[in-house]
């Protein structure tokens, strides 16, 4: 099961700022866990963020981002109470999604 | 039991009086358990430990003299040249290990020397607990004087300065003769990047 | 990977790869498995990006760890539509590429793996051409762990 | 972490030598200050708040009644006022002293069980630690203030300060071995001199933090833990007076300093 994600939108002089953060290993493949076995390519590849339902960002990500990923956006203006969703899915199928409202 | 101040400790705010290194050592007997190598011997304070703490690391001349002279006498020497080599002495130098609960007892110590002090000019990630030996042999020469006095050293720093901060290196186990050897290499020999 | 997978990407794959409002999850395969700046640039149609003083990174000159290195991005090129950022040194530079509509501002801050000290490039694609500005991240691990 | 090297090695060359000291200070500041501003500790406070809420053991009863020192269940200043005196346990404590406390009155765990994994990994954090990472936050902005006038509290204020002059252990270090001059550092790690308010006052207003090169949640007992790992010396008990003793004596160093933690480490 996908661990945590927690999101905060913040709206500030017309620009709302998207913080979102999600529990993810993001193995590079190249990692050994402490028996010495390779850990398996385990990274999340897409990251959507829709306002309102209507998709603003479509990220592609790879390995090289750290683990327990944290992203910020920004959207032109925005209103209190919109609804911010956050997505993402993994090269291994997995995914989690979170919605706020805009503060 | 009566307490006595060997010099002025730091005054405790309040009145209570500080506890001793004794009351330390019982409280440590009963919250520490021994784990992998590190046993709870190491909780026993020798004399040097507890002079060097009563005094906050100031002993009084004529104590700290007279356990100097007794830690000299713990530097075993071995037979003919003490300098190694110094590219061992280098990996030696950088390793962190040894003698901890993690490390296991047939595992390779090192000396940790980059913890605390700067050696060859391309390793940047160095400490300054202890001076640079930056250019040390090059300054001091490489003759058996100077590779006894490095030897003895890293062997047993507390015979030549009673509450130093670095560890008995050659006394408390950590490393071998081999090894203390190449670090007297990486410190003395004119190829060695320390020297360069 | 699962086969639901699969025939998503060949079916994404097949359509001409504009980044139309998600139609499917795209992932830039190519891309992301160039070793080099170059390779992965070509992959985004990006061989002669022209230098820019509108696109903006925001980093540190050195990271005390390269496991995480923030970098914050604002392209001021006007018409941004995408922004990639690539690690120059890294085993594979491209580590991410984000597309922009109606409604979002050119801007992303993330946390990447900086596997040794090396130029943080960042490309952006607007009214069909491509800007580029590099910073160089020197990494180095600091801490004493024993 | 590579084990192979216990100690650290710079990738990509000499470049701080070429870097004046002051620059490569003032970058790596503002390197730790990005990297708090998207730091993941968030994570492990949701973590944190569903264990806080999760009925266990024999007693299936939740943590929600366990009492922080400010009444049963009261989150909100809590750990700023920690370690303080308990008078149901008659001695002082630390946050996670206290949780396992809870963890056995409360929920009626063996204690064994409930402290067999107290430090955790990045891909298993234990719950010690985001139990921390949550109670933690609920005293963000408020003066950190433990507990100094019971006479227990005195005693252990006096321990904690004779514990970080006691040299011991098969290398003879005392927390001063590191922590005890200004401006020393161990590799590239500046070291705080603790028994220096000054010192002390950012360092305590951090902890716990999350670290970035592990991906870990690390809290204060697994520093004593980890720091008496590094002086050569045996362990010691998780959530014992010798650990607590240090942690009240450090907090009170750095007592008056608005908390602003959890933090993020390199």
């Amino acid at each position: 099961m996908a661990g945590p994600m927690k999101m905060r939108a913040t709206l500030n002089g017309g620009v709302t700022d998207v913080r979102v953060l999600m529990t993810h290993p993001m193995e590079t493949g190249q990692r050994k866990d402490p028996d010495g076995k390779l850990v398996p390519l385990h990274f999340i590849q897409n990251v959507t963020l829709k306002v309102n339902g209507k998709t603003v960002v479509e990220s592609q990500i790879s390995q090289g981002i750290s683990r327990n990923p944290v992203f910020t956006f920004r959207i032109k203006g925005g209103a209190k109470g919109d609804r911010i969703e956050v997505s993402w899915i993994d090269n291994h199928g997995e995914t989690n999604q979170t919605e706020t409202a805009v503060a | 039991m009566k307490r006595i101040f060997l010099v002025a400790v730091l005054v405790a705010p309040s009145a209570l009086a500080d506890p001793t290194p004794q009351d330390v050592q019982k409280l440590m007997q009963r919250d520490f358990h021994a784990r992998g190598q590190a046993g709870m011997d190491r909780v026993v304070q020798d004399g040097l430990q507890r002079l060097c703490t009563e005094s906050r690391d100031n002993p009084p001349a004529g104590a700290a003299k007279a356990i100097e002279a007794d830690q000299m006498k713990t530097i075993v020497f071995p037979e003919g040249s003490l300098m190694g080599d110094w590219k061992r002495g280098e990996s030696i130098a950088q390793n962190g290990r040894g003698l901890q609960w993690t490390d296991k007892p047939g595992d390779a110590a090192g000396g940790s020397c980059y913890n605390c002090h700067q050696l060859s000019p391309q390793e940047a990630s160095f400490g300054t607990l202890g001076p640079s030996l930056q250019q040390f042999g090059k300054l001091r020469g490489n003759g058996p004087e100077i590779q006894r006095y490095v030897y003895g050293k890293i062997y047993n720093a507390k015979a030549y300065n009673l509450c130093s901060q670095m560890p008995r290196l050659g006394l408390s186990g950590t490393l071998s003769a081999e090894q203390i050897k190449d670090l007297v290499a990486l410190l003395l020999d004119a190829d060695s990047p320390v020297n360069q | 990977m699962n086969p639901l997978r699969r025939t998503l990407l060949a079916a994404a794959a097949a359509i001409v790869l504009k980044p139309l409002a998600a139609l499917a999850a795209t992932w830039n395969k190519d891309g992301f498995g160039a070793k080099t700046t170059a390779d992965a640039l070509k992959t985004l149609g990006a061989t002669q990006p022209l230098p820019s003083k509108d696109l903006l990174i925001e980093a540190p000159e050195i990271a005390e760890n390269g496991a995480v290195v923030p970098i914050e991005i604002t392209s001021n090129v006007p018409g941004t539509t995408s922004i990639a950022v690539l690690i120059d040194k890294n085993p594979f530079p491209l580590v991410g590429k984000f597309d922009f509509m109606e409604g979002a501002l050119p801007f992303v801050k993330l946390n990447a793996k900086v596997g040794e000290t090396s130029e943080v490039r960042v490309v952006a694609e607007a009214r069909g051409k491509h800007y580029v500005a590099t910073q160089e991240i020197k990494v180095t691990i600091g801490g004493c762990g024993g | 972490m590579k084990k192979v090297l216990g100690f650290c090695v710079v990738l990509g060359g000499a470049f701080c030598a070429s870097l004046p000291a002051q620059d490569a200070k003032k970058e790596i500041q503002r390197y730790r200050q990005m990297v708090a501003e998207g730091s993941p500790a968030e994570l492990f406070e949701v973590e944190g708040e569903a264990l806080w809420k999760k009925p266990q053991g024999p007693n299936k009863v939740s943590l929600e009644k366990c009492d922080l020192g400010g009444g049963p269940g009261v989150l909100k200043g809590a750990y700023a006022r920690l370690p303080r005196y308990f008078k149901d346990a008659d001695r002082v404590m630390d946050l996670e002293t206290r949780l396992l406390h809870c963890a056995v009155t409360l929920q009626g765990r063996r204690r064994e069980e409930a402290a067999a994994r107290v430090f955790g990994s990045a891909d298993r954090p234990s719950e010690m630690e985001s139990l921390s990472a949550y109670i933690a936050a609920q005293s963000r902005g408020m003066k950190m203030a433990p507990g100094l006038s019971h006479p227990k509290e005195k005693e252990a204020y006096a321990m904690g300060r004779a514990l970080y002059f006691h040299r011991t252990g098969a290398w003879d270090f005392s927390c001063a071995s590191c922590h005890g001059e200004e401006g020393k550092r161990i590799r590239m790690q500046d070291l705080p001199v603790l028994y220096k308010p000054e010192h002390a006052r950012p360092v305590v207003s951090t902890w716990p933090a999350y670290r970035v090169s592990t991906s870990q949640f690390i809290t204060l007992q697994w520093r004593m833990n980890n720091c008496y790992q590094q002086m050569r010396m045996p362990e010691p008990d998780f959530g014992s007076d010798t650990t607590v003793a240090l942690i009240l004596f450090l907090t009170a160093t750095g007592k008056g300093e608005p908390y602003r933690g959890p933090g993020t480490k390199r």
